[in-house]
């Protein structure tokens, strides 16, 4: 199994505020995994850390074998690591169609050509029209994003990680906001993506987690409290208290 | 060494005066998010009416300054209520300057029409003429009391803004007009009293400052450049930046003009150019960051 | 028939006022001396370029001699302004008279220029030659960093040096500075008795004026000398007391004992209600109609051939309200008197006094290698 | 006035919103034909106004370089100038000292243009909203500085004159009545259009876009939005510099206003009266701009400013998105009773 | 405006959306005081554009709405919130640029600041983050700071759009314990389905900007074929 994603001893303090402390994981190809934890435990800044939005105060990461920590963001994401926005981040009066061509085009290092019409590029049209059709878009491909509602604006948000062609995919609730009907789609499209490629999604929606993860790691107040499969997660008493609640016997 | 000293209090002078005039363009700026390009003109009106109040009615310099204050404030609220409030939130940016511009326009052809083209002094009363000493360095009085003015300005905006409730408020409707007022803030009226605020500021900096910054009808586009600096290297909406930010380019100007004056223009953008370099928010990073 | 004049000047701006000047000493001349010569009716039509553009400068130009069918171009308060149009009065055959712009290489670019202000190596020659006799040996020259400004600078030390004295700093201010103590601050330190200023007409010179007694400067005794552009009269009310006592040097002064002055200065008032705006570039204005009208008469009717009107004027004399004026054949600029005035109280109104006269002072800028 | 500043609110402009974004672009491929036409017919209708309108011209040249830093970058920036003023000092530095052929002026001076902003860009770019626009202002400023330092080349404040361009093509001489000079210009202005909406229909006018809304979501799908920027503010110095150095080849005098901070205002003030984000609205708001302008201060010098004031003032007020988005809005009312018809 | 204000919510034929643009089709909904409602239906159908008009946010094209029988049609938004509308939006809207206190001052509608303890005892976690930048804030954290300000103003009638959404399950189970509690009415738009209608007395369903039924929340839970109908989805066994 070749190691995709190595996380070492990484931490993070804002100010005296110590938000990460000593993580280390590793996502191998083939991944399935889900990170949870209660709200502020330091999920998202462990993905902001990984994916280079925010400099690490101590630990390294490699992506492939190959060290990555002082990489700035764009050039990881070149390197095929990609994520979702927590919350929808997208260009609000640009369409639908027009963020899937400008991710293709720039994942091909297309996007310097000055004289080439976006239209005649070859291949791209039909690549998006796919993308389209995955996450059920096809209908508001034309759509300004500012005008869409917030659940379509999610399935575009991962439509775009997906159009990366990731390596690692990192997904930070990729559900909220988005009703069950829905998120259905969400893990078909994922389901359909080479299994080849390490997926590490966080998610506060259990049924979503424990439909997707074949792996789930528990983070709380910034340190890994534990990981295991879903039903060793679920029957550890931390988790419960710390997290799960009631969700606990809902399974 | 002496020297030394002296750019300093010549350079603090300045600053300070850059100070007031430009602190109520912070205001409007980064508290209401108005490129507000038209505050040069209302500093000049305030400077004009206090010549005006001063030099005709034959008011004390005391009572012009506040007679210009009041006056400043009350003819511009009507501008709020027509114009401003279609354009605040700072998405429309390019509307701002584009009014804002034309609204300058429209006061320097005003004035020009009603005062003429000549320039206009205020007379400073017998108190403030002459000069003080500070070690072995004379400032002219009048540059003592502005700096003390500023001083006084600096830590009322401080307190009205970081401690009272009010600052809380038009700071949350500054941010997120929407959700503030679904919240119960009442941001029309809190953008009104930030506005008169704002002309205030700038009209009491236009009389404090017509000493440096002569009057005259293109007073407006003349110095707009200037305010925008200090703004823009405080960090908009941040009153001790302004200060700061209005201190330090005081004293590198003053310096760069003692020291090289034939590159003066030079040093100062270059400096300029270099404090952005580094502090690219501004010395406290602005508030519409 | 119609003879037209166009006049490209600030009429709009924050050198308005120069524009305003023209105008109405236009107008003055024209009250005086009527609208006609011989048969023809002279016309003028006003360009408004609000500050120094030469590209805009040649437009308007070209403007008025395709579309407007001028026969003279007149006005032109910069240089650059004035410059831009050598090419177009050749091709056209127009003479153009220059009511202002003063740097003296301009003359030099077209056979049909004529000048009828000043230059700053005119003005800056007499002033120099004064301070030097009143025993001054060490001086500053302090003028704005621009064409005009580094004219002055360069009158001054040549000259100031050739009779004696040395100049202990030469500052060159950005043209624009708000604040002067700085530089205040360096004419101190450097030891110097006197100080040669030149800024343009405006919010700088009076900040300029006001530093200097405000600094302490006056206090301590230093001498203010400059060109009269640092005390032109419509800045004098706003100047105040900061400016009793500078001894500046200019070709007029709103003050000038002559009938003839007050003559123009009374019909001013009379057409405009004040003579607030009487300054240097009014008689500039005034005294190039005058050379146009001239023009005008010597082609004795029809149409304007260019350069035999400017060939007709070379040499002329007359009397203006600031004096005696000569056209210099050479140059094409007028040899004038300077005059030394001191700003004093007169009548409660702050007036450039006239001290001294040194008459027919020529160019000296002309075809100085720079 | 940072992050968010300079992205229009799509509210505000209803047009564009519920117009779909095929129909924008048709009326952008009328835009081109339509300047090229009116152009034209102006040349015929207005004869003796020649001067103006080729002024208007070059100068629309210009602010179509601000459009696409400010429309289509989200570029807030008063010191395009300094862009300008360089191409048009390397225009004429080059007429006068070695070789005054119009065309290889225009190449001095777009190559002049687009090195300085390329410089300059990459210095201050990592900066956004009122930071930016001072940082421009002190480049323009600085650059004007070096003209006025620079006096054995540049002329100083007297301007640089003596610039007297070949005839085009070795056939058309540059005359007094400016008939060389205005139709020169209208190719220069109309082969520039064409360019520029090629380039803003490219991938990379795409990804200009991207960094406009958002310039961290560009990173995060692994695009550098300083090297769009940078890439960006060096086409439109480019254009700029060509302007520029189109000014000197139809003027024949280079000023230091060229490169001044007035000059820069004005161009935005133009743009937006225009309309941003359409390359045509910069020359209709050019032509309206400057067009008010001549005429006002022919009437009434002394006020024109005022009457010009309030005219911008009606235009925010009464036409939010600038005249283009009332001409678009104008056509969508015609079509829509074409479709009921 | 009677004295005491109860806070019963009654929506008739509204007719809403953005600018030209119609959304909301003729809906018509009534809460009594104390009452709460369950407004569901699938992405986009106009859940958040209902609980929008309501605050004021929307164009109104028609129709109109109450509380306790004062219609809040013709009041701005500030107005409505001072009739005793609270509202949590879904984006939440906080202010970034204000710290975690400020932004519940703002909340405070002239209530004294000693207030603000509620809302550290409801969320401990804002209490140990309140010199912190609302912008800082994780996910959740933002989405008890929109909670708590909203209730700090003490509403009669609170709106909530999708209040669980990014918080940790035991949160939820904390505040879906303190919304219980609350002696208001409650308009409650949410994803989670079971949790809504457990709390839920009645409830909505929206589709396409209308109302396609409605009827008692335990009727419904117990109807899987409705949910599968107007949600596409049945509910964890
Ligand atoms: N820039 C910052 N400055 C100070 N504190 C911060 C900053 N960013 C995050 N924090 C704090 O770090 C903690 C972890 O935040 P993070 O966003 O990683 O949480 P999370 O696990 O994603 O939570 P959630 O599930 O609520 O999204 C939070 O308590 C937050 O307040
Ligand atoms: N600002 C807006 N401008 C124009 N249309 C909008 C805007 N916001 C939403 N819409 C449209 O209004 C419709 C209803 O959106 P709304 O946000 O009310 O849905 P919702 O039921 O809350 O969905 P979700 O479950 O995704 O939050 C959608 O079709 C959406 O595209
Ligand atoms: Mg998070
Ligand atoms: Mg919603």
């Amino acid at each position: 199994m070749t190691k995709l994603l190595e996380v070492e001893g990484l931490a993070k303090n804002f100010g005296g505020l110590q938000v990460s402390a000593d993580i280390s994981m590793t996502l191998n190809a083939g991944d399935r995994c889900a990170l949870i934890g209660p709200n502020g435990a330091g999920k998202t800044t462990f993905v902001n850390l990984v994916t280079g939005v925010i400099p690490p105060s101590a630990g390294t990461i490699r992506l492939a074998g190959r060290d990555i920590t002082r990489l700035p963001a764009a050039e990881r994401v070149r390197l095929g690591l990609i994520r979702s926005f927590q919350v929808a981040r997208l260009f609000k009066s640009m369409t639908v169609r027009e963020h899937l061509e400008l991710a293709v085009l720039q994942r091909d290092r297309r996007t310097f050509r000055l004289f080439a019409s976006v239209g005649k590029v070859a291949g791209l049209a039909d690549e998006v029209a796919g993308l389209l059709d995955t996450m059920g878009l096809t209908q508001a491909a034309h759509t300004a994003v500012g005008s869409l509602a917030y659940g379509q604006q999610r399935l575009l948000e991962i439509a775009l990680a997906l159009a990366m062609k990731p390596k690692v995919l990192i997904l930070d609730e990729p559900a909220a906001g988005v009703p069950h009907s829905e998120s259905q789609r969400i893990l078909d499209a994922i389901d359909r993506l080479p299994e080849d490629l390490a997926v590490l999604m966080i998610e506060h929606d259990m049924d979503l987690v424990f439909r997707f993860a074949r792996t789930i790691v528990v983070l709380a107040q910034g340190r890994l409290l534990c990981s295991g499969t879903a039903k060793e997660i679920v029957a550890d008493p931390r988790v419960r208290e710390v997290y799960l609640g009631s969700r606990a016997d809902a399974r | 060494m002496e020297t030394m000293f002296g750019i300093a209090v010549d350079g603090v002078a300045y600053g300070m005066i850059l100070f007031i005039i430009s602190v109520g363009l912070s205001v409007t700026l980064g508290l209401m998010r108005v490129v507000n390009l038209a505050h040069g003109a209302f500093a000049m009106v305030g400077g004009y009416v206090a010549s005006y109040a001063a030099q005709t009615a034959g008011l004390s310099y005391g009572l012009a300054l506040v007679v210009a204050v009041a006056l400043t404030v009350l003819a511009t609220l009507p501008l709020e209520r027509l114009l401003y409030r279609r354009i605040y939130g700072s998405a429309n940016e390019l509307a701002q300057v584009l009014l804002t511009i034309g609204l300058t326009f429209v006061i320097v052809a005003g004035i020009n029409y009603l005062f003429g083209p000549t320039l206009k002094r205020i007379p400073l009363p017998e108190m403030l003429t002459g000069t003080v000493e500070l070690g072995p360095k004379a400032i002219p009085t009048h540059r003592a009391f502005v700096i003390a003015a500023g001083a006084a300005t600096l830590l009322g905006l401080w307190w009205l803004l970081e401690r009272t409730d009010f600052g809380i408020r038009l700071r949350a409707a500054v941010d997120d007009p929407a959700m503030a007022a679904a919240l119960g803030i009442r941001t029309e009226r809190l953008y009104l009293a930030t506005f008169a605020l704002g002309t205030g500021l700038a009209a009491l900096g236009g009389v404090l400052g017509a000493e440096l910054l002569p009057l005259e009808p293109y007073y407006a586009i003349r110095y707009i450049v200037l305010f925008l600096a200090v703004v823009a290297v405080g960090g908009a909406g941040s009153i001790f930046g302004s200060a700061a930010a209005a201190l330090a380019l005081g004293i590198v100007d003053t310096a760069g003009k003692y020291l090289i004056p034939n590159f003066g223009e030079f040093f100062f953008y270059a400096a300029l150019i270099l404090i952005l370099f580094r502090w690219p928010h501004g010395f406290f990073k602005g508030r519409a960051a | 028939a119609t003879i037209k004049v166009g006049v490209v000047a600030p009429f709009s701006g924050p050198f308005g006022v120069a524009g305003k000047t023209f105008r109405e000493a236009i107008e003055v001349y024209q009250a005086q001396h009527g609208k006609t010569v011989g048969n023809d009716t002279v016309e003028f039509v006003y360009k408004d370029l609000d500050q120094a553009n030469p590209a805009q400068s040649k437009a308007l130009s070209q403007e008025l001699i395709v579309k407007e069918k001028v026969s003279f171009l007149a006005g032109y308060f910069f240089t650059p302004d004035a410059l831009a149009v050598a090419p177009l009065i050749d091709e056209a055959n127009i003479p153009c008279v220059i009511f202002n712009a003063a740097t003296s290489a301009i003359t030099e670019k077209s056979p049909r220029y004529v000048r009828t202000s000043f230059t700053l190596w005119q003005n800056t020659v007499p002033l120099a030659e004064y301070m030097a006799k009143q025993g001054i040996k060490k001086a500053v020259s302090a003028v704005s960093d621009y064409g005009p400004g580094l004219d002055g600078e360069a009158a001054f030390k040549t000259t100031f040096e050739k009779h004696g004295g040395t100049v202990v700093d030469s500052i060159r201010m950005p043209l624009k500075s708000t604040d002067f103590a700085p530089f205040m601050q360096r004419i101190k330190d450097s030891g110097a008795e006197a100080v040669y200023a030149f800024l343009p007409a405006g919010p700088t010179t009076l900040a300029f004026t006001k530093a200097f007694s405000d600094t302490g400067l006056k206090a301590a005794g230093i001498k203010f000398f400059g060109p009269g552009d640092l005390t032109q009269e419509p800045d004098l009310p706003a100047l105040g007391d900061a400016a009793l006592g500078v001894t500046t040097s200019f070709n007029y002064s709103r003050a000038h004992d002559s009938a003839m002055n007050k003559a123009f200065v009374a019909k001013h008032k009379e057409m405009f209600g004040s003579t607030d705006t009487v300054t240097f570039s009014s008689v500039g204005a005034y005294d190039g109609v005058h050379v146009i009208y001239q023009m005008i008469k010597n082609g004795g009717g029809g149409k304007i051939d260019g350069a035999k009107a400017v060939e007709s004027v070379k040499g002329m004399s007359w009397e203006s309200p600031r004096g005696p004026l000569t056209i210099d054949p050479d140059s094409r600029h007028v040899t004038q008197t300077i005059y030394l005035r001191t700003v004093e109280k007169v009548d409660g109104k702050l007036e450039n006094v006239e001290k001294e006269a040194f008459p027919k002072q020529p160019d000296y800028g002309y075809k100085v290698a720079k | 006035m940072t992050s968010v500043a300079e992205r229009p609110d799509p509210m505000s402009d209803p047009v564009s919103r519920h117009t779909p974004p095929a129909a924008r672009r048709d009326l952008g491929w009328i835009g081109i034909p339509l300047v090229a036409a009116v152009g034209l017919a102006a040349y015929w209708l207005l004869p003796d106004d020649l001067a103006l309108l080729t002024r208007i011209a070059a100068s629309a040249l210009f602010v179509l370089s601000l459009d696409l830093v400010l429309g289509y970058g989200g570029i807030a920036t008063l010191g395009q100038a300094a862009m300008f003023g360089t191409g048009a000092y390397a225009a004429g530095i080059v007429a006068v000292n070695w070789i005054n052929d119009p065309f290889a002026m225009l190449a001095a001076g777009g190559i002049a243009g687009g090195g300085i902003a390329l410089a300059t860009g990459a210095l201050i770019l990592h900066a956004r909203g009122l930071t930016l626009l001072m940082l421009t202002i002190a480049v323009g400023q600085i650059v004007q500085e070096v003209a006025n330092k620079a006096r054995d080349w540049t002329g100083g404040s007297d301007g640089l004159s003596g610039i007297d361009p070949a005839p085009v093509l070795g056939l058309f001489r540059f005359d007094m009545f400016g008939r060389t000079s205005y139709l020169f210009a209208l190719a220069v202005l109309v082969a520039g259009l064409l360019v520029a909406r090629r380039i803003m229909r490219s991938p990379f006018g795409l990804a200009c876009r991207g960094v406009r809304e958002d310039p961290l979501r560009i990173s995060a799908i692994g695009g550098s939005p300083k090297s769009y920027l940078v890439a960006l503010y060096a086409v439109a110095g480019v254009f700029a510099g060509v302007a520029g150095a189109l000014t000197a080849v139809t003027s024949g005098i280079v000023g230091l206003d060229s490169a001044g901070f007035p000059w820069s205002a004005e161009a935005l003030v133009m743009l937006v009266l225009g309309g941003t984000g359409r390359l045509y609205g910069a020359v209709i708001g050019t032509a309206a701009f400057m067009g008010i302008h001549h005429i006002l201060a022919a009437s009434d010098p002394f006020h024109w400013m005022g009457f010009i004031g309030l005219f911008l003032i009606g235009i925010v007020l009464f036409l939010p998105g600038g005249i283009a988005s009332g001409l678009e809005r104008l056509g969508g009312l015609l079509r829509r009773k074409e479709d009921r018809a | 405006m009677p004295a005491e204000p109860v806070g019963s919510l009654e929506v008739v034929e509204l007719r809403a959306g953005y600018g030209k643009t119609l959304i909301l089709d003729g809906i018509s909904f009534a809460v009594p005081t104390g009452g709460r409602l369950a407004l569901l239906g699938r992405n986009g159908v106009g859940k958040t554009t209902t609980l929008a008009t309501l605050v004021g946010q929307t164009t109104r094209h028609g129709g109109g709405m109450k509380l306790d029988g004062v219609e809040l049609g013709g009041m701005n938004s500030s107005g409505r919130a001072a009739a005793g509308l609270g509202y949590v939006p879904q984006t939440r809207d906080i202010f970034k640029s204000l710290t975690v206190e400020e932004n519940l001052v703002a909340g405070l509608k002239g209530r004294p600041r000693s207030a603000l303890e509620e809302a550290y005892a409801l969320f401990p976690r804002l209490g140990e983050r309140r010199r912190n930048g609302g912008g800082e804030l994780s996910g959740g954290e933002q989405q008890m700071l929109s909670v708590a300000r909203a209730l700090l103003g003490k509403p009669t009638v609170l709106l909530l759009d999708e209040p669980l959404e990014g918080l940790a399950p035991v949160i939820c189970d904390t505040l879906m314990a303190a919304l219980s509690k609350l002696d208001m009415t409650i308009v409650l738009v949410e994803q989670q389905v079971d949790r809504a209608l457990d709390f839920a007395d009645r409830v909505v369903f929206l589709d396409r900007g209308r109302v396609v039924h409605a009827g008692p929340a335990a009727q419904a839970k117990a109807d899987p074929a409705l949910l599968e109908r107007h949600l596409g989805v049945a509910l964890a066994a």
